[in-house]
């Protein structure tokens, strides 16, 4: 048995190791639900019904940890085991035989509450009262209790922002926003296009930025992303603020929009080279060198489009999907990924049926993603009473050199 | 078991559809009254109505569909007594059991009488439906509705623990259906209970893994065979009409078009600022050059804002949001059909908008309810072999 | 503790409680195909390599059972236990590292096999020959076992004609032929249409009488089923075959073609009412009557199609649906159930898309159907390896009067 | 790993493409020869050529494509040693288990490789991968493999039986992927091997059920939090393009037409019997009444036939088989692109069909692969608690 080899090569990582002061960091709530809030140093973090606390408690921890809020300060709880994971499947359904009434009325719960009693005493004091408690099973029981400790609870979670946890994040919050891509879909179509460190790629992202923020982390801060949009001012792609990347992982992102990547146009923009004498001022002339570095940027993004040779292609976009293909293949090199993403069958349906008559797309294919989460707590192992219809579809294609090499 | 005449009569259960999100049943029984938010109606009203009527209020706010129950339609509608089984399921479970007319099914528990309704429509009344519910009350309000339902001769409902006191009957039913907490302890029961003439099907209904794997076990130990499990759920589609895509030369058109005007505009600003030059504040040409570099600034390259969309095209909201319409009730639409036309594209100026069709599966959807453990029962074998009985009826005899 | 009350209602049945002669049945083989033989008899039935044997020994027999063809007799077998059950997701993946070579030669097994050694010999000799099985998992072991034996193995099980079993064979000869109708699409279509004995339906079944057969075995015998079918003679429902219907099931149905079934139509037909002194013959005589029967059942059948009142419409059709229900819907009564079912779903959208701007077509959905099989073996519980990936979508509304009551 | 030149060279590892079923890879080895159904090449001939090139063959009788490998194109290529993972599963795990550029991951077994080339792509030259495999043989052949694909300063490949064994690693993972028989033995020594300073994540892949919840109690008990469990398919899609729907319309007017030509020809027929009838041959007449009754057999009401399809309309059998055409690998058609335009329907004479693309799963598709069992393993609680650290850190203190 030969000892594994010593590794001594330093690690590069998109984000830092633990929790920074800037941070925008999600926080999984008693409900399930995650809220996203900034960790700036001295400043106070509120988290409404929860209470609030200082955000240096924060700062320096890592990722993935319990607290509760106690007195505005936080108490490190351990990770929480199978025993005490609520069962979020307990049933939705109504049950109007009259075993399910609420023992204390609102305003005695708030009477408590407001008296300083703790959210377990409250509970204890539900279950007591419940007219038929005793007659419940040992498990309807727990999930009572459980459901009860949650409306409670001043615990939180932070979220360690990987890629599957920010996409998760944005697939819960607004589906929409992303093209109903969920993680699965992102997952593959970052496989299919091969996204690596140090590799050159074009992208469309009308996604909110969630496939940039996905190239932009497998690469690692090494290799080239292009990204062509539809508007006049460089994109937002909000995605990237939960991801927290590092200045030197979003450094390899330039973008064009559909008028600049056009070769034959030139774009307007206002003079750069300015006689000197008719520079009034010291900050006109900041500004004037900043428009020039802009300038200078388009132009060598646009050059760098036009040379082409890039290795993959992925779009996510609202627009006609093969009329995009047609702008932005010819920029790829020979034996290139395209990826096509969709919410509907018909739009890739339609792309599938032009691709497939010309030959240098080669083996284009349409998936549907599929994805199914399953509960795990003891003795109740199923999956999940409600789940996401749909995830996306893929096109997927290699584009191939149509002239033809005889032998 | 329900009416099945044309047209409604006062002790009628019938079907109000309100929305597809609202769906309930009534007794028609003249002298009260049905009130709800779409409106105000005596019983007495719908006495002698056609069933698939559509009813305008008393108040003329509202209206409502009445409609003939049908198991799919009351499982939308009833009281909920306990987790009910939906179509997926329940016409799953039918075909397996091989329940139609005639047959004579067993189920446990009742529940909330989801299954029961689809049974004792299948079977009809030559078949029979012994139905066991464990809970007093809830087996009380099911005896309750299946005689208001007419179904007093098609279901026998008996109160009773089948696990631990079974089923009372003895090679008597062609399929059993359980729907319990601990199935394997009525595996036996349920053995006694099935014919043995033919074979006879049994399906648990057990929404947790490890209730599958026993009950899988106890039912090959019972000697069932062909023991297998399935699952099956209906996947709903949203449909929503968007207007055809929207080529990207269209889209660098008009970036273009922008560039232009922010030119003009820019040239105008410098323009104005070389006017205002002569003026006294300098406050004025300072916002003068604000004003041009800000416009600078939305040239294309640059850093990323960090929120918000930026300034994106005008088009690009409308193609934002082509999310499909949600499968709205146009009943309700009185007025105006065209409400599920989603606006057009603000980009494509006058002419109609050529529009598509489009579908994917709602965004939420039930995940997972239960798993179906089927297994059969056949005939137990003759006492004497086979080969005994005629060993000269090989073909080469002939 | 109430005892259920006795029955007393004689059970209706769609077939025999045995098999008969002239039953169509449908055999398992040891390789998991089913077979469709004819049980006529005193006929032989011959099973290809498993051999043959004499139709009068399963005429009688309940469906179910399992046999072994010894001599060209059938030995009845117990049914398998779950330990004897072969796991049918063995990989199929080719494993080439040299471990699975085939032990015997072909040559040497069809030596073995003429020699007269049973099938349980030839795979004893395969495993002691086999090179490394003894290096093999428990596992595995069981695994090749199994393999063997259903490869020389002569045990056939005769399938109960349950709509279940019958439906899912027609699924996996031919999934085209039933336009991708799997079970649990049908089991949905029949419920959603409210099939049930008395009921009074109308059909548009290009599914080769898939939809026709689950219609008549729910009926069993009791109400009417109407089918419109795009042939000048009565269509061909092959499915209905496999059901083993008695006379009395298949009574209730009727067709008429779209030429037929329209009011305004006065279908051409050779006269019937010929002057007694213009027949030549008695058996020309005999011919026009059953011509006169054919026009009476044709005329009666058209008057009963646009009398209405109709419980149900169901439509599996290759044609264009809107247009179907656009002929058909008026014959509908208040309240009845409209089922369309394609292998599409852009087919159904774009008539969902029409229906819902139309007000008698109440609460139109758009449904998918998704199944799955597992595997129970013990310690093995998994969803089969392969499965289908389409079972059909459905389009479901309900019937209702446009005209409006007010109060 | 693989080369990133644009021009293909000798040592290159390379994929042919021949068809979508049959993809296959080669080392670039000037002086040898590739002989396949597509025609036959020299190695030689590769040299030199970019990337995505089409390459005819020296006999003129087919043609292939030479790609550059990608770890899912390897996964289509490569030789099977045993069960392999596919890109569904693979991506989904390298997500979940938040690898990516400079990521320490450790793999058992390696098996076929399959999931190794993926991370090695994913993690690139900063990280590192401990790959671990039991079997000799395959780990010989793994070890080459990675050897001739560039990929030994990434992986580190070690014969070993790390439920016995373990991992001989302390603190130094960012993730764990055990694709093993008894994963909950080796859970253990993950523990191990995983970094303290920071969440690190394993993941179990296990075919059946039973073995997911032994792992899952094993991870339990080990102290890994947030346990959960996936699956994950991918589910092709058959794109056809069919004709417009046609209208009942016109089917019917096409059976009104037919019912016509039938009349006419039984009024010939009658017409021609007659006219035979001064024919001596009786059989003649027989043959004509016969006919003619036939016709009248073909009347619209009467028994269903055994089998067949009847009389179908002629445009039937072309609606009937307007299966989408399988994704068949277009460039295999060189000299004509429009072999995947679908007949019209015959019913349709002359004009053009209008044509809709349908898309829809394809018949068999992979229903189960693996359930992906994560867990998340959280630095330890530091010694002292949180609230004695600082007391005045409290938000109302500031």
């Amino acid at each position: 048995m030969s000892a594994p080899s010593p590794v001594i090569v330093p690690q590069f990582s998109t984000r830092t190791l633990t929790i920074q002061s800037g941070n925008t960091i999600l926080l999984r709530l008693p409900n399930g639900e995650a809220k996203a809030v900034k960790t700036e140093k001295n400043s106070t973090v509120s988290l409404g019904r929860l209470g609030v606390f200082y955000a240096n408690e924060l700062i320096g921890e890592p990722f993935g940890r319990t607290y509760d809020i106690v007195d505005k300060k936080l108490k490190l709880l351990p990770p929480r085991t199978l025993a005490e994971v609520e069962d979020t499947d307990a049933t939705n359904e109504l049950i109007n035989d009259g075993e399910f009434v609420q023992p204390l009325t609102l305003e005695e719960i708030q009477t408590l509450k407001q008296s300083g009693a703790h959210a377990s005493e409250i509970i204890k004091m539900q279950i007591e009262q419940h007219a038929n408690y005793s007659l419940k099973t040992e498990y309807s029981k727990e999930k009572y209790k459980k459901r009860k400790e949650a409306k409670y609870s001043k615990i939180f979670t932070t979220i360690d922002p990987t890629l599957f946890n920010v996409c998760e994040h944005w697939f819960r919050k607004d589906q929409t926003r992303i093209r109903d891509i969920r993680i699965d879909a992102l997952s593959q179509i970052l496989n299919m296009a091969n996204i690596r460190p140090g590799g050159r790629y074009l992208a469309v992202d009308d996604a909110s930025g969630l496939i940039v923020s996905g190239i932009l982390e497998r690469m690692g801060g090494d290799g080239r992303l292009l990204t062509i949009c539809n508007t006049d001012s460089p994109p937002a792609y909000p995605v990237t603020v939960n991801m927290n990347f590092t200045n030197e992982t979003v450094a390899v992102l330039s973008s064009l929009n559909w008028a600049t990547a056009e070769p034959g146009h030139t774009p307007l923009v206002a003079p750069v080279d300015v006689p000197a004498d008719q520079i009034k001022s010291d900050r006109q002339k900041t500004r004037l060198n900043k428009r020039k570095a802009a300038l200078d940027l388009l132009n060598t993004t646009r050059e760098e489009l036009f040379a082409g040779e890039f290795d993959a292609l992925i779009v996510a976009s609202d627009y006609e999907p093969f009329s995009i293909l047609e702008k932005l293949v010819p920029y790829l090199t020979g034996s290139a990924s395209i990826v096509v993403q969709s919410p509907y069958a018909q739009i890739l349906s339609d792309l599938h049926a032009k691709l497939r008559a010309l030959p240098e797309y080669l083996g284009p294919s349409l998936t549907e993603v599929w994805l199914r989460r399953y509960q795990v707590l003891p003795g109740r192992t199923h999956p999940t009473m409600n789940t996401s219809g749909t995830g996306s579809f893929i096109l997927h294609a290699i584009k191939v050199y149509t002239f033809f090499v005889w032998l | 078991m329900w009416s099945t005449a044309r047209l409604i009569a006062a002790g009628d259960t019938v079907i109000l559809w309100l929305t597809r999100e609202l769906v309930q049943h009534l007794v028609v029984t003249p002298g009260k009254d049905f009130n709800s938010k779409f409106g105000h109606y005596r019983h007495s009203d719908l006495v002698g109505l056609p069933y698939g009527s559509k009813l305008g209020s008393r108040t003329g706010r509202g209206f409502i569909h009445i409609l003939r129950p049908t198991p799919e339609l009351w499982t939308m509608a009833l009281p909920h007594r306990t987790q009910i089984l939906y179509i997926a399921d329940i016409s799953l479970v039918v075909s397996y059991l091989d329940i139609r007319r005639g047959s004579r099914v067993i189920e446990a528990g009742t529940g909330s009488g989801s299954f029961s309704h689809s049974v004792a429509r299948s079977i009809g009344p030559s078949g029979h439906l012994w139905s066991y519910e464990f809970h007093e009350a809830r087996a009380k309000k099911a005896r309750e509705e299946f005689a208001q339902h007419g179904m007093s001769d098609i279901v026998t409902l008996t109160h009773q623990n089948v696990c631990k006191d079974g089923f009372n009957l003895t090679d008597a039913a062609d399929s059993v259906f359980l729907d319990l907490p601990a199935p394997w302890d009525a595996v036996e029961h349920a053995k006694q209970a099935l014919r043995k003439d033919r074979p006879t099907r049994i399906c648990c209904f057990s929404p947790c893994m490890e209730q599958v794997l026993r009950t899988v076990s106890a039912l090959n130990d019972a000697g069932f065979s062909d023991i297998t499990m399935y699952e099956t759920l209906v996947r709903s589609h949203d449909v929503g009409q968007v207007p055809v895509l929207q080529s990207i030369t269209e889209v660098a058109d008009k970036l273009k078009k922008g560039e232009e005007v922010r030119e003009i505009k820019r040239l105008r600003q410098i323009a104005g600022g070389q006017r205002s030059h002569q003026n006294p504040h300098g406050e004025k040409r300072k916002r003068d050059e604000d004003s041009e570099m800000n416009e600078q600034e939305d040239a294309p390259v640059g850093e990323a804002e960090d929120s918000g969309s930026g300034k994106r095209l005008k088009t690009d909201d409308d193609m934002g949001t082509w999310t499909p319409s949600r499968d709205v009730d146009v009943s309700r639409n009185l007025d105006d059909p065209s409400t599920h036309i989603l606006r057009a594209g603000a980009s494509i100026p006058a002419a109609p908008t050529a529009k598509i069709s489009v579908s994917k599966a709602t965004s939420e959807v039930r995940g997972h309810t239960s798993y179906l453990t089927f297994a059969t029962l056949l005939p137990p074998m003759p006492p004497a072999p086979l080969e005994d009985d005629a060993p000269s009826q090989g073909p080469q005899s002939t």
